[in-house]
């Protein structure tokens, strides 16, 4: 193929069909090159300034969050956030999505999504040590949803099962508006001691561009403006964006960073790992973080394919690559260090003074641009946003349920795909490798112990798209404070934040109306409770066919527990204890899961959320839990008093009798910063004189497994086994 | 004692065993590389999980290829013990150090989950510790852990006592619920279980223990 | 009867991780004369025979037997025994 | 240079738990005059021609290809384009 010329780019107006606009292209043309960029130039420009690469549309509303407290060494700007936790040591974690390529390729692209986000933590120097996900998909109904879920769930586990790192976390819920546009998201955290901390950085005349990792082939050439386009049915036209993994590659190479930052960091100025544009996203950026220039001799990268142009090495996707900048004086030590474990490592380039980025291919200059040009010239921009419609009409609705029978009621809600047991998923995730697991999934917050410490780290995903899509600003505080909870009520404090910000089309001032107040709810809530955001990763133009999904951010918190002895679960542990609910309720039924239930959709406005009692309940939780008050803990959420009870019997299968003020409708409330919460009849008195007001005493755990509930209508015997079975085998049920 | 863990590309449970030994049973470990070819000075031989070579082409069939492996057949045959867990076990069943296969598990899907399993021969170098019948929770990680073996073989394992551990219930749709076998001479130990990640209450069971105690009693009595 | 053969190979651009690992382990036994190894699957199916069998065929392996994002196939039919 | 194609497949004895899934999966898309589906590999190996080709592939196939535990093979030896 012969590539088209600088002016027949212009014009057959190509540059449109990647993403560039006329007055984006007319910048590059008339301010920055001054001259017409060529075929590789012009898809350099296209792809770093895409919104996955540059943040364009999003950049200005993310400047809201905020992003200091004491603890934080790094914050966004880097490949992850880094944490001090102490004794000399952080904590680095960050998210990322990869919706689009798993709505076209199920399995690699939740499989490349993990292969992503731990490249993200091992660039940093760190040691990854746990995974987290968080998956939305259309409801389990049809054939081809449960096979897209059945993928990506295997996606998931086959890259982290493999590499070895356990997934101690993560959430799936059904809704559907991701019928079309799955979410699927990823987390990972690791472990730095501080001294080894790289930035990615390229800078030093004459310091060395090198090469490591898998072989570059046409993978995902133009993935990171596919992302950043509204997906619509030509899906088979844009399958040469897939990018298939391999974790056994990934393993050597993440062991053979971490260990050459930790052993040898002299040899090493900058690190930085090849993700969404690859070569040039990853070269671009650690010059440009060094104001330096970069000359790369494309003939010296290792390539799986024939005949490949300068265009698709530069913008291929290939999986599992790293750039190191390395001092010549070190370049046989790196290059040997590297093929010791088996893994390609070339010099493909060197940085220069010039601040320009230079590629020759085939001893031709192909490129000749600003290195800046390509990141720090994009233009930002302000976008209209509207308060949609039903928002405003719905704010005064409000929704109460009709109870006819209480038991019904519950066993009912226990079967419902966002409330059962999603065990059948993550039980297909080694949860458990490393040894340092202490809460697998299926309590509140995954805990893994920091080995040779009496530390341990608490982490969570959370999201409630529901909530968010009633009020976007309410719903994004709900969003942080929950995940919040669920860190608190496993023992820890929380420390930091990393999210995931799935919109639509931000070119629509409805959904961009709700990015921005969401945003600033999240960055309220985060305020409140000193939970800087160090990392994130924004995904937009999650739409199908034209309808944009719920505004849903995904908020992944991080919390530290200074004793493992404080490690906290939700299960009840013995009979006789004393079963507490933490918090008022009230009436608040709008988005919740027994408003979907008894009227399959969602509507009403939601009830400003009180960050101060908010605040106030997660410190008497810590504290009650610190002074070791606590016998057990789980947050409220979805399906409210009544899921958050069963959930703690069934772990031991034990049962419970209370006896409540609130109505059996209340049982369901969703109303939040509540806790459930049992303590051994010996603390009863330090419990209740610590949590003072906001407390109910509501009865004991039994050792028979029956629900015995006395509520303000009526007294009910719900058969705990039963209730266990409809919870536990729901979602294989469905998945048949 | 002096415990050699094998380090495969790929393996990914190395460092548990190598803890295991260290922290576990406070006795020396050392991580021997596969390109290695003497495992001269070592007292026995640990094979650890993970997915060597990306478990590609059958879990465990490339590593048996590597530089290392015609040392640990030696060690084998001298009747010096050898332990093979998860990826490992695949690796001596490959190596047809251990009769039988380990192929995917009945539902297709891999399993992540502390299992309930019955120790069926407390005779032995790796469980004189436990006692027969007795209960214990361990937790398992595999998709490829169903184990094959021909009516033949299974009879002359019943006859030998070869079956060290059953699941109490059968997780992956193994051959008469067998977890893990040992060869005739009763000094080669494969098991699909993880007991290295069962070492400590905190992290759900310390019922693994025992297991590396038994090897240290076992070698002490020997010396 | 009949019976059907079907064999699935990766597109020649996808990435073939089983493929270059099996390579690597071969020359690694000293047979150094292998050039290119390529690791797909393959499947046997019995059917009863009928008019329509090549469409459902194609029906299966489209939609089951292969990623079409990354694969190919192509299959025979035979008598079976 | 010869193109080697080589089919494994499990012994009858060994239940083939893929193809079993695969199996019901056909059925429940509504084809079911499906009676049987085993799955096995598939491998393509590209070589250089000489004499003793044949022994090798045979100790390839024994040795690394597959499992003769449970597996068996056969192969064809072609020109390769
Ligand atoms: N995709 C998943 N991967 C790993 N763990 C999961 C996944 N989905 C749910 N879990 C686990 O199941 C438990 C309950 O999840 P969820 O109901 O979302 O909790 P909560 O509402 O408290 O946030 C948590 O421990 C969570 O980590
Ligand atoms: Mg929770």
């Amino acid at each position: 193929m012969t590539e088209p010329t600088a002016k027949q780019i212009q014009d057959s107006k190509l540059y449109q069909q990647w993403g560039l606009s006329d007055s984006e292209y007319k910048l590059i043309c008339e301010k920055i090159l001054h001259r017409l960029p060529n075929y590789t130039e012009t898809g350099l420009y296209s792809v770093m300034w895409s919104e996955h690469c540059s943040y364009k549309n999003s950049k200005k509303v993310l400047r809201k969050m905020p992003n200091k407290s004491d603890r934080v060494l790094a914050g966004p700007g880097e490949d992850a956030g880094i944490l001090d936790i102490g004794d000399g040591q952080a904590v680095v974690f960050k998210a990322e999505s990869h919706n689009h390529p798993s709505a076209v390729e199920p399995y690699q692209g939740a499989a490349t999504g993990v292969g992503g986000i731990i490249r993200d933590i091992f660039s940093m120097g760190a040691q990854p040590f746990a995974l987290l996900n968080s998956l939305k998909f259309g409801p389990l109904k049809d054939g081809q949803t449960k096979h897209l879920v059945n993928e990506v769930v295997a996606g998931i586990g086959g890259y982290g099962n493999c590499i070895g790192l356990p997934t101690v976390g993560g959430e799936i819920s059904f809704e559907n508006c991701y019928e079309d546009n799955p979410l699927v998201n990823a987390m990972c955290v690791g472990l730095l001691n501080k001294t080894d901390f790289k930035h990615g950085t390229a800078s030093g005349k004459g310091n060395l561009i090198v090469y490591v990792g898998a072989k570059t082939g046409r993978d995902g050439i133009h993935g990171a403006t596919f992302a950043s386009d509204e997906f619509t049915d030509t899906k088979n036209k844009q399958r040469s964006a897939v990018q298939v993994g391999n974790p056994f590659i990934e393993k050597l190479l993440m062991d053979a960073c971490v260990e050459i930052i930790e052993r040898h960091p002299n040899w090493i100025l900058g690190i930085q790992d090849m993700g969404a544009a690859g070569l040039v996203s990853s070269t671009a950026e650690m010059a440009s973080k060094a104001d330096s220039g970069l000359i790369l001799n494309l003939d010296n990268v290792p390539q799986r394919e024939t005949e490949m142009s300068a265009y698709e090495m530069m913008l291929s996707e290939s999986q599992e690559r790293m750039v190191l900048c390395v001092k010549p004086q070190f370049k046989d030590n790196v290059l040997e260090f590297f093929k010791n474990f088996e893994l390609d490592a070339v010099v493909i380039g060197e940085v220069t003074e010039d601040k320009q980025y230079k590629i020759y291919h085939h001893n031709e200059l192909v490129t000749d641009i600003p290195v800046r040009s390509l990141t720090e010239d994009v233009p930002e921009y302000d976008r209209p946003e509207v308060e949609p419609a039903r928002i405003a009409n719905n704010r005064d609705y409000h929704f109460m349920p009709e109870i006819d029978s209480l038991t019904d009621t519950w066993q009912k809600l226990l079967k419902q795909p966002n409330i059962a047991s999603k065990k059948h998923f993550y039980q297909t995730y080694d949860s458990q490798v490393k040894a340092d697991t202490l809460v697998q999934p299926g309590s509140d917050a995954g805990v893994t112990r920091i080995r040779g410490t009496k530390k341990a780290i608490a982490m969570t995903n959370d999201s409630n798209s529901k909530y968010v899509y009633l009020d976007p600003y309410v719903g994004g505080q709900i969003t942080v404070m929950e995940a919040a909870r669920n860190i608190v009520a496993s023992g820890g404090e929380p420390i930091g934040v990393t999210d995931c910000l799935n919109y639509g089309n931000p070119e629509n001032p409805e959904v961009f109306w709700e990015l921005d107040k969401s945003v600033e709810g999240i960055a309220s809530a985060c305020e409140k409770i000193n939970t800087p955001v160090i990392s994130g990763n924004v995904s937009l133009y999650n739409e199908y066919n034209d309808e944009a999904i719920y505004p849903s951010p995904m908020i992944g918190m991080v919390g530290l527990i200074d004793d493992m002895k404080k490690v906290t679960t939700a299960s009840f542990k013995e009979v006789g204890d004393l079963i507490y609910l933490l918090g008022n309720t009230f009436d608040d039924f709008n988005g919740s899961e027994i408003q979907l239930q008894q009227t399959g959709a969602i509507k009403g406005g939601l009830r400003p959320l009180d960050l101060n009692e908010e605040r106030l309940h997660q410190d008497l939780v810590r504290q009650a839990i610190n002074q070791g008050l606590v016998a057990s803990c789980h947050d409220l959420s979805e399906g409210g008093l009544a899921v958050a009870l069963s959930e703690s019997a069934f772990d031991r299968e034990l049962g419970f009798e209370i006896e409540t003020e609130l109505t059996s409708a209340q049982m369901f409330s969703e109303t939040q910063s509540r806790f459930l919460l049992t303590v051994k009849p010996e603390d009863k008195t330090n419990f209740e004189n610590l949590v003072l007001r906001d407390y109910q005493y509501l009865g004991q755990v039994t050792e028979d497994s029956i629900f015995r509930v006395t509520t303000k209508d009526e007294a009910v015997s719900i058969n705990g086994k039963e209730a266990l079975n409809n919870w536990k085998e729901a979602i294989a049920c469905l998945m048949k | 004692m002096k415990f050699a863990v094998v380090n495969f590309p790929g393996s990914n449970c190395d460092m548990d065993l190598y803890y295991a030994i260290k922290d576990g049973i406070k006795e020396e470990a050392e991580l021997v590389d596969y390109r290695q070819t003497s495992l001269e000075g070592f007292d026995g031989v640990l094979i650890p999980g993970g997915f060597s070579y990306g478990d590609y082409l059958r879990s465990g069939a490339i590593a048996v290829h590597a530089p290392i492996i015609s040392e640990i057949v030696r060690f084998a045959n001298e009747g010096r013990f050898v332990l093979g867990i998860c990826n490992g076990f695949q690796i001596l069943t490959e190596l047809h150090l251990l009769p039988g296969a380990l192929i995917q598990n009945e539902k297709s899907r891999f399993i992540c989950e502390t299992v309930t399993l019955q120790v069926m021969n407390d005779q032995t170098m790796f469980t004189n510790q436990y006692t027969k019948n007795e209960k214990i929770r361990i937790p398992v990680a595999h998709g490829e852990g169903r184990y094959y073996c021909d009516e033949q073989t299974l009879t002359e394992l019943k006859a030998n006592d070869q079956i060290v551990f059953r699941y109490n219930e059968n997780v992956n749709g193994s051959v008469d619920q067998i977890a893990g076998v040992m060869n005739r001479q009763g000094n080669v130990l494969g098991m699909m279980p993880h007991p290295e990640r069962a070492l400590e209450d905190i992290v759900g069971s310390s019922d693994g223990l025992k297991l590396f105690q038994s090897i240290i009693n076992q070698v002490r009595v020997n010396n | 009867m009949k019976l059907v053969k079907v064999y699935v190979t990766l597109k020649p651009s996808v990435l073939d991780a089983q493929g270059e690992a099996i390579k690597s382990a071969i020359q690694t036994m000293d047979y150094d004369k292998v050039s290119a190894v390529h690791m797909g699957k393959y499947f046997e199916l019995n059917f009863e025979d009928y008019p329509d069998l090549e469409k459902d065929i194609d029906a299966i392996c489209d939609n089951l037997l292969t990623n079409p994002n990354i694969e190919t196939y192509r299959y025979e039919i035979l008598e079976a025994e």
